[in-house]
């Protein structure tokens, strides 16, 4: 087949893809380092990580911003858009990976953990920069698979590995739902590219109309999954609580990001002449996450569950900005997201400083009294309380504020006022955990972990989430800019 | 002549008997990881009748990852299993219950 | 944007951050209780230094804002740092000013435990106050509005009484909800109005009456939560009961009229034509505030959910001067709210007095306390008898003025005469003596039964000393108001004309002119 | 004779000084009690008061004279068209008032040294009459309703703290508490009668007032009132006049006067005897130009006045509290007063509110003079001879008890007599004959229980307990000469008012009032008393000498009865045991109103909280309905959450399924 | 004719072989009745022209992925897994959504352009192309981003199975290669003084 003509040239502009390329190498050689290092030096393995996330990120700055922003022969994009989603992934992942620092020491395999980490977000990177559906499942499944083992790392824990299992029958019946929505899709535009099936789509006739919703529904419910919309959430209370906590910081923030990117493109590029549709589909998701979540969050003792319930609740709100449909609303969910990754992580940095040696530091209760013991954590989880339920000088509030202004611009009064009373419904439960650490006494004693690093992640979100929300505009100002272009 | 819609008429079944099999099913993991890859398969003989019918090869790209894919899943998936049957010494549905509410 | 501050200092921003600094300093920088309480109350008196020449060089001839202050603050959604100042909302300005020392001072012994985050709370909880009064920019204002839940969170809930718990919660829970509707109605009003937060651009923007009726009810709940207006006043006397002494004032003194303030701020000026619309629900619930929470408070057995009661129940007369659109209401409205930071804060911090000494608030627990304290039963006499309102009393002028201008008043949307609605509010006449008295009577009259009340010992001079500005406070504006209420004047003049005109002419010609603009452009 | 009416003007200074002082007293001994110690308190007190009192005979020398006063200090209030000024206003009503009060006052302040001498609140006292004395000279010279209700409040204010000055006692904190609450609903109906003048005349300053009335009352402005029509005059005055009510305990609202007798006896005699609680009659009198042009008004004015002065005087029958009994006697005189100004004889009213404040002061003086001496034993059932021990006590006692039966020359033959005399003169149907005859009843009554309650006290048998006996003595003199000052004045007050005067004389405004007041032509009783009595065609004796007749048989069926110990009034309560305990009971005006008002209120109070606070709002609403649902919700969503993959994933395929087939409908 | 009649004749084994699956009470039967249905859906893709996914299919799943399946029902011995008590109470609802979910997908599936022939072949490639070699050609150009990424995802896999189920028994003696890299002189050597 020598004279077979080769009608693709070797790809151009593979910079674009430089920052996966490194982290794909990284990763490798991170699952070798560990292996040649002794196991009391198993922390430069982690640093080695950190190192990689960090100077990735460096690089995906560097790289964007080109005129040419595609390669791999247009099913690889790497827009402002993607950009600013991957630096967040990768910053969440560097927070993720500060916080197993000493959380992970004491299992096996710490190389492992690191390396699959690493391939989780390459898998999530590929996912937002990706432009057909090929790459997207690809990318999806390169994250699942590495965070369903990551999920079950603790394997000696019945919950760890009771939790990996539900997440992965959960996520292989939501891949398998995507796949069927992909499918239709495929059928009915003949492409897998975004940018060819989106006028395809809109321009289908009538006959065409049931195959391409039912395809459309498919893939929102697929991708639903991954963001734990409700009622495809039900898998996140159960892997929230029971992964090591680690890494459920990183699956409540990195994964939520490229799946809401995802969710977000294939709005923009593939769906675009079901607004309609996919907007009372949307509202409709909304609602119920948002009620979901708020409720039910109530109702937790642990907190680890009670931030899955969270989570499904700020996911909810998130999504109005996509009710909203425009790029403020777009924007707006970048901000949501970015201003949830530091909530997120200074949040998870307490719970995992509270571990002691019995107690995991889980339970709501375990915060009782801390404000006397530990006034500065106390503080700070405070802060990050206050902000996550949405009170001002705090950045959650500009969060909520950006996809409530969005989708009221659209007219949604009524959705933004459903949308503000459960916020003001979730409020209970993290005041709740305020009421405990100020109002209730001590009642076991704290012993909390020296850890320069996690002290430092948690004084610099917060430090974030106050600076945000008494100046928001930098962040606002970013996010718009990572949306121009995309509609 | 087989018309395009007989194929996707056995998908669907198929695609709908993994679904009624995962809910319905009360005996253990591994019969719902069966009912997961009833799914699958019935996902890759859409593709494939869209890659026939529409005469592009991706559909057929696309079976061929989501049999990668679906392997590496099942791969991972039975691992998972095991690590959760030595801890629980079952791997019955009725008993993955420590975590809930 | 034109500025005519008459001096270019910006006084409001430090009036505002001040207290913030403070609080950072003290944070970062001091260890001792002592010292604490020492700093605590030197940022609060140079913070309410800052705020004097708010009076003094105030001019009294224009309804404009006054020491505006404007900076762009996130340029993305044109909300801006946009502060100023008129006759309605300088006198709160100062009152918080005044109040949070006394606050601060009043702590000063029976706060022994996290002293540090007391004051802070305190100071942080100034800021936001101060904001609340100053901000012209809606967003900025509900930036304060809500800030100030977090430190009366804390506050409640970690020196509050046994049941602190639930109430701070309750309180927290309720404001929020409350709240959060303003939220929406703001958002909606800033996509109607042309992209603008202005409170100034909004008050001129014509909305039609469809917009009107919903912002006024979403505006309705946020306010009405606040005041608090019956049916949703019950979170009021469980957070005055269980916050301490300093936290009841600041509740009674400043934070009910922020719901009022809303009102004047937001609902007559920019919402006219549903002011009026719903002027007969508002008096009616204020009716209902003045003679069934007077009736409620006086079953009372516990003294601070008394006072709460008997808050709910002046401000249901704020409330009615408000809603009753003459001038004289609503400058007795207005003045009604400051002569209430007197008299309210006040008994609140009677109650602490006495709290301090036997650790309860029934008042079953006490009796004949004037035989141990004279002194504080001369004050608190003085504050029962202000609290009735009596002539001479600062209460008085505001409450006979409310009176008299809603018995001339005549709003248009009101089926009964307003005058019958005057003479309903007047029942307060002899409620308000029912309550306090036999309030006062069984606390402090009689002889001393219990040996609890012969352990109570007379007033401190630091004690006494708070009421003192109080005591001159509520004697001068009762005796010789004329100079608060020309600061009052122009203003309410200005608001009342603002609530008067209807803004539905207006909206149809501008939807007329839409109209024809784009039947031009077609 | 009529009055030179010369344009003098009053010194400013000195008017100031009249109400200042007593405060200046008041503040004096109120703030530095402490410091002044009993002694200097009293005397800074009541030399200030006695100067004001010399310095209002000073004044009204001058008004007599024909000088007057009008003119404003500051402005209080003022915003947009509301404008209320700090005035005076100074003619003859106010000036008698003055002189009334403030000669009143410094007797009392005198005795008071006596009487509460060793009291543990001595400066306090002191402070607190001063003080009412200034409140009380604030309501009189005020000019406008403002200073009336200023003055009204603060007196209300100082008549509570008196009442309740012995603050250990349960029964005089309650009395207190009654007797302030229960003029608030007085002040109700004043604050209401405020409202609508400012609304109706835009002004609340009488002379501005006054001079619009006659144009207003042209206008024929009606207010609506579930479907009636009232003339807004009328309203305005029956509103005020339930201000007067309420401050002169005129029924229904006279239940708190007799309770107040809780108070120091000096108290009772300056507050609830001779100033404050005939404020009402002065703020009548003062606004006659209103209520004359409202015969409705006046008629009500009358009834209640008719209805009072009858039934307290019932009441006063068979008292057996020494003070009570001058209480109920208060009350029923104040009805006279009011029944004077009902049917427009003004001045006959004021002239009776002056002989009165003097006998009545000097009666409860007295009284206070025999509980001091037996003890603060109050009870006439435990006296008895006590004219032995002290007689000026009792000398001055009789001159008043025989001025307020009315036996000629004393204070209330004058003044009381012409009140009979006019209303039966008085055309105005059924309202004033059945004032008429229920106050010529009243006449008997009142000499019959006055003289009950005299003898009780002074003569029939003795009965002070064995151990109050032994320090049985006749007071100090700071208390008899107080007495016998107010003895002069309840002698002689009737004379000089009638004969010195003039205050009796047919047309006001030749009389010693001037133009102080304001009777129609047509009203004015006086002048058809004079028509009646110069009509020679029918016999006036009943007329002129009935009432004395009845005073005279009330005296001597007391004698009858009391003087010596006598089974007669026991035989009588037997034989009509339901009457005997009504009386004693007080009409059951008290127990009315406990099951009436107190109780429900008390009850609506319990209900509002707790069903409708606590029930319907906080446990109904806020914890039933949006509480329990969202924890309803949190716990459904508990539920749902099994633990159960395939119950995880039906929900997923329900999510798909309802979406999808949502989705389908709408295709 | 022949191809329809190999259709339903795959089709309808397919169909009774999933039903099979999912009905079978033993573990161990469900994966047999597996395998029949990969065999059928594998003639299935020889029908569409797919030779290679239709060996493919064979050869990784019957060959290796239900080996895998059967191989972990024999060592966790599940394979006798008794039914529980009151699944049936589901059956109504669950049956019922099913049911109509089923009927939505075939209403789906039969929609519009799925049946009209619009369709049907459009460039049909024919049976004179080899299908493996077009497979081939666009997997490692066109498609190539996705086969690297495959290529992870299949290291994952390998990394994640070692990961959870490798135990290091302490009777086992095995390689620690970190130890054997960092060991030094003085590990090994012992000098003996003689």
């Amino acid at each position: 087949m020598a004279d077979v003509v080769f009608p693709f040239p070797f790809p151009e502009h593979l910079d674009l893809i430089l920052p996966e390329i490194i982290m794909a190498v990284m990763g490798m050689v991170v699952l070798l380092m560990s292996v040649f290092i002794s196991k009391s030096k198993q922390n430069i393995v982690a640093w080695t990580s950190i190192v990689t996330c960090v100077v990735v990120a460096a690089t995906v700055l560097n790289v964007a911003g080109q005129d040419v922003t595609t390669t791999f022969y247009g099913y690889f994009e790497l827009d402002a858009f993607a950009a600013y989603a991957k630096v967040l992934m990768l910053v969440a992942t560097v927070f993720a990976m500060i916080l197993s620092l000493n959380y992970i020491k004491d299992l096996a395999n710490i190389g492992e953990y690191y390396t699959l980490m690493i391939f989780s977000v390459l898998g999530m990177m590929l996912m937002v920069s990706a432009t057909n559906f090929v790459v997207m499942y690809l990318g999806l499944e390169l994250m699942a698979l590495s965070v369903y083992v990551l999920v079950a790392y603790e394997r000696d824990v019945l919950r760890s590995t009771e939790a990996a299992l539900k997440y992965f029958i959960l996520g292989a019946l939501s891949s398998g739902m995507l796949l069927y929505g992909i499918s239709f899709l495929y059928g009915s535009t003949g492409s897998f590219m975004y940018t060819e099936m989106g006028p395809l789509i809109a321009s289908s006739g009538e006959d065409a109309r049931l195959a391409v919703l039912t395809g459309m529904l498919f893939v929102l419910a697929g991708l639903s999954f991954k963001v734990s919309v409700a009622p495809f959430h039900m898998w996140t209370p159960d892997a929230y609580e029971g992964a090591p906590t680690p890494v459920t910081a990183f699956m409540s923030v990195a994964p939520k990001v490229a799946g809401l990117v995802v969710f977000m493109r294939v709005l923009i590029d593939v769906l675009p002449g079901l607004q309609e549709e996919y907007t009372t589909l949307l509202i409709f998701l909304s609602v119920l996450s948002m009620a979901v979540g708020n409720l039910a969050a109530i109702a937790q003792r642990s907190i680890k569950r009670m931030l899955a319930y969270s989570t499904i609740g700020h996911v909810g709100f998130m999504l109005l900005g996509m009710i909203a449909g425009t790029s403020a609303g777009y924007a707006g969910i970048l901000t949501y997201m970015t201003i949830y990754l530091f909530m997120t992580m200074g949040v998870f940095g307490i719970i995992i400083m509270m571990r002691r040696d019995d107690i995991q530091g889980e339970l709501l209760d375990d915060f009782a009294g801390l404000s006397k013991v530990r006034p500065g954590y106390a503080l700070a989880m405070a802060c990050l309380m206050f902000s996550m339920a949405g009170i001002p000088f705090l950045g959650g509030f500009w969060a909520k504020y950006v996809v409530f202004i969005a989708v009221i611009e659209q007219g949604h009064i009524i959705l933004a006022t459903l949308g503000v009373l459960f916020s003001a419904i979730g409020a209970f439960y993290y005041i709740r955990i305020v009421k405990y650490m100020y109002f209730d006494e001590e009642r076991v004693a704290f012993n909390f972990a020296k850890e320069l690093p996690l002290q430092v992640t948690v004084v610099v979100s917060t430090l974030i989430i106050v600076a945000v929300g008494l100046y928001p505009e930098p962040i606002m100002e970013m996010c718009k800019s990572a949306v121009v272009g995309l509609l | 002549m087989i018309p395009l819609s007989n194929f996707l008429i056995v998908g669907a079944i198929l695609f709908s008997l993994g679904v009624v099999g995962l809910f319905l099913n009360r005996k253990n993991v591994i019969a719902i990881l069966m009912c997961i890859e009833l799914m699958l398969l019935a996902v890759n003989i859409n593709f494939a009748a869209f890659s026939h019918f529409l005469g592009d090869l991706g559909g057929q790209i696309m079976v061929f990852f989501v049999l990668t894919v679906a392997a590496s899943e099942v791969a991972i998936g039975l691992a998972i299993l095991v690590a959760y049957y030595r801890q629980r010494r079952s791997i019955a549905v009725e008993d993955i219950n420590t975590l809930q509410g | 944007m034109e500025l005519n501050n008459m001096l270019d200092f910006p006084i409001l921003s430090l009036a505002i951050f001040l207290p913030t600094f403070g609080a950072l300093i003290i944070w970062l920088f001091i260890k001792n209780d002592n010292a604490v309480r020492w700093a605590a109350l030197l940022t609060s008196v140079a913070t309410f230094i800052v705020t004097l020449p708010l009076i003094f060089m105030f001019d009294t001839s224009t309804a404009d804002m006054q020491f505006e202050e404007f900076h762009p603050w996130i340029e993305a959604f044109n909300v801006n740092y946009h502060l100023g100042i008129d006759g309605i909302s300088m006198p709160f300005i100062v009152l918080t000013g005044l109040l949070i020392i006394i606050c601060i001072a009043s702590a000063w012994k029976c706060i022994q435990t996290r002293v540090k985050e007391y004051m802070l709370s305190f100071l942080i909880l100034e800021t936001t106050l101060i904001g609340v009064f100053s901000a012209l920019d809606v967003m900025l204002f509900y930036f304060f509005w809500e800030a100030l839940l977090i430190p009366m969170y804390l506050m409640i809930g970690v020196w509050g009484g046994k049941n602190r718990i639930y109430a701070t919660v309750k309180f927290f829970l309720y404001t929020l909800a409350g709240s959060v509707l303003m939220l929406v109605a703001v958002l909606a009003m800033y996509f109607e109005a042309g992209h603008t937060f202005s409170m100034l651009d909004l008050m001129d923007y014509p909305f039609n009456f469809q917009w009107q009726f919903w912002i006024f009810l979403a505006f309705f709940i946020a306010f009405a939560v606040k005041v608090p207006m019956w049916p949703v006043h019950t979170w009021l006397p469980d957070a005055h009961t269980e916050a301490p002494t300093a936290g009841s004032v600041i509740l009674a003194g400043i934070l009910l009229k922020m719901g009022a303030y809303g009102y004047l701020r937001f609902s007559l000026p920019m919402l006219p034509d549903a002011s009026q619309y719903f002027a007969p629900m508002m008096i009616g619930l204020s009716l209902v505030a003045i003679v069934y929470i007077s009736l409620v408070a006086m079953m009372q057995r516990d003294m601070k959910r008394l006072i709460a009661y008997s808050s709910i129940a002046h401000m249901g007369f704020v409330t009615l001067g408000t809603f009753v659109f003459t001038v004289q209401a609503l400058e007795g409205a207005v003045l009604g709210m400051i002569s209430h930071g007197f008299i309210a804060a006040a008994l609140f911090l009677c109650v602490g007095v006495m709290y301090d000494r036997l650790h309860t608030r029934e008042i079953g627990d006490y009796g004949g306390v004037v035989n141990q304290m004279p002194i504080f039963a001369a004050v608190m006499l003085f504050f029962s008898m202000a609290n009735i309102a009596l002539p001479g009393s600062s209460a008085f002028i505001g409450e006979i003025m409310v009176l008299l201008g809603t018995f001339a008043a005549d709003p248009v949307h009101l089926s009964v005469s307003a005058k019958w609605i005057a003479i309903a509010a007047t029942i307060s006449v002899v409620l308000s003596a029912c309550y306090t008295l036999w309030m006062y009577k069984r606390v402090i009259m009689g002889d001393v039964i219990k040996d609890t009340v012969r352990s109570m010992g007379e007033m401190s001079k630091r004690e006494f000393a708070l009421f003192v500005p109080l005591i001159l406070l509520t004697l001068w504006v009762g005796f010789y108001p004329v100079p608060v209420l020309d600061l009052l004047h122009a203003s309410a003049a200005h608001l009342v004309e603002q609530a008067t005109t209807t803004k539905l002419d207006a909206a149809a010609a501008l939807i007329e002119h839409s109209t024809a603009l784009s039947a031009a452009a077609n | 004779m009529v009055h030179a009416t010369t344009e003098m003007t009053l010194n400013t200074v000195e008017l100031m000084a009249i109400p200042l002082l007593p405060l200046f007293g008041a503040m004096a001994a109120g703030l530095f009690g402490w410091v002044l110690k009993d002694k200097l308190s009293h005397w800074i007190t009541s030399s200030c008061v006695i100067l004001s009192a010399l310095l209002s005979i000073h004044v009204f020398t001058q008004v007599l004279n024909g000088a007057e006063f009008y003119g404003n200090f500051w402005t209080w209030i003022a915003s947009g068209d509301l404008v209320v000024n700090i005035g005076m206003m100074i003619d003859p009503l106010t000036t008698i008032m003055m002189v009334t009060v403030t000669v009143v006052s410094a007797c009392v302040h005198i005795y008071t040294i006596g009487y509460m001498h060793g009291d543990p609140g001595y400066p306090r006292f002191f402070s607190y009459i001063s003080a009412f004395t200034f409140s009380m000279l604030v309501l009189v010279m005020g000019n406008s309703f403002f200073t009336l209700f200023f003055g009204w409040e603060a007196v209300g204010l100082f008549s509570y703290l008196l009442i309740g000055f012995w603050f250990k006692r349960e029964s005089a904190t309650t009395a207190a508490m009654k007797a302030f609450i229960v003029n608030r609903v007085g002040d109700f109906g004043f604050a209401i009668g405020i409202l609508a003048v400012w609304y109706y005349f835009g002004t609340v300053d009488y002379r501005e007032v006054f001079a619009l009335v006659e144009g207003f009352v042209a206008t024929n402005q009606v207010m609506h009132f579930m479907g009636m029509d009232v003339e807004a005059l009328t309203f305005i005055c029956l509103a005020l006049f339930v201000g007067a009510m309420g401050k002169s305990g005129q029924v229904p609202l006279h239940v708190w006067l007799p309770d107040s007798m809780e108070g120091p006896t000096p108290i009772s005699a300056l507050i609830h005897a001779a100033t404050m609680v005939t404020a009402g009659v002065f703020m009548v009198a003062r606004l006659s130009p209103m209520f004359e042009y409202s015969e409705v008004a006046l008629a009500v004015v009358i009834i209640v006045g008719t209805i009072t002065a009858f039934m307290c005087a019932t009441i006063g029958l068979v008292q057996n509290d020494i003070k009570r009994v001058i209480a109920y006697s208060t009350c029923s005189q104040l009805g006279y007063m009011f029944v004077a100004l009902g049917i427009s004889a003004y001045p006959i009213g004021i002239f009776h509110l002056m002989t009165h404040a003097y006998f009545k002061a000097l009666l409860f003086l007295a009284a206070g003079s025999v509980i001091h001496a037996v003890h603060h034993n109050q009870d006439i059932r435990l006296m008895g001879q006590l004219r032995k021990y002290m007689p000026i006590t009792y000398i001055t006692m009789l001159l008043a008890g025989l001025a307020l039966a009315g036996i000629p020359p004393f204070g209330g033959f004058f003044s009381k007599d012409m009140i009979i005399e006019a209303a039966y003169a008085r055309d105005m149907g059924w309202v004033s004959e059945v004032a008429y005859w229920a106050l010529m009843s009243g006449v008997f009554m009142t000499a019959f229980y006055t003289f009950r309650m005299f003898f009780l006290t002074f003569h029939n048998s003795d009965r002070v307990p064995a151990e109050t006996k032994a320090h049985v003595h006749e007071s100090p003199w700071v208390i008899t000469v107080p007495l016998m000052i107010l003895a002069v004045g309840a002698v002689g007050a009737g004379m000089w008012g009638d004969w010195g005067l003039h205050m009796t004389s047919e047309e006001v405004a030749h009389g010693y009032f001037r133009d102080s007041m304001m009777i129609l032509e047509e009203h004015n009783p006086l002048v058809k008393l004079e028509l009646l009595e110069e009509d020679h065609t029918k016999s006036h004796f009943w007329l002129e000498y009935g009432a004395l007749i009845l005073a005279l048989s009330g005296i001597f069926s007391a004698f009858f009865m009391y003087f010596k110990e006598s089974p007669l009034p026991a035989k009588l309560a037997a034989m009509f045991p339901g009457v005997y305990q009504f009386l004693l009971n007080k009409w059951y005006w008290d127990e009315l109103y406990a099951v009436t008002i107190v109780k429900p209120t008390r009850a609506l109070g319990t209900f509002f909280w707790q069903k409708g606070d606590l029930a319907m709002i906080d446990r109904g609403l806020i914890h039933g309905v949006i509480v329990n649902s969202v924890k309803a919700g949190a716990s459904f969503m508990r539920n749902i959450q099994s633990g159960m993959v395939y119950h995880y994933a039906y929900a997923m395929v329900i999510g798909v399924f309802g979406l999808l087939t949502y989705l389908m409908l709408n295709a | 004719m022949l191809e329809t009649a190999f259709f339903y004749l795959f089709g309808g084994l397919a169909v009774f072989a999933a039903l099979g699956v999912i009905l079978s009470a033993n573990t161990m039967y469900s994966a047999m009745w597996l395998i029949l249905c990969f065999f059928n859906a594998s003639g299935l893709f020889f029908l569409l022209d797919a030779e290679f996914l239709g060996i493919v299919l064979i050869l990784v799943y019957v060959g290796a992925v239900m080996v895998l399946f059967m191989f972990v029902v024999m060592m966790l011995e599940v394979n006798k897994a008794q039914k529980r008590e009151g699944w049936l109470n589901y059956l109504p609802v669950g049956g019922m959504v099913a049911l109509i979910l089923f009927i939505e997908l075939i209403a789906a599936s039969t929609s519009g352009i799925f049946s009209t022939g619009n369709m049907a072949m459009a460039s049909h490639m024919g049976a004179e192309v080899n299908n493996t070699v077009e497979i081939g050609k666009v997997l490692y150009t066109e498609y190539l981003l996705g086969f690297e990424i495959a290529a992870i995802i299949l290291l994952v896999a390998l990394i994640g199975a070692i990961v959870l189920t490798l135990r290091e028994r302490k009777d086992a003696k095995y390689q620690n290669i970190s130890k054997q890299v960092q060991v030094r002189k003085e590990d090994r050597l012992r000098k003996v003084s003689m």
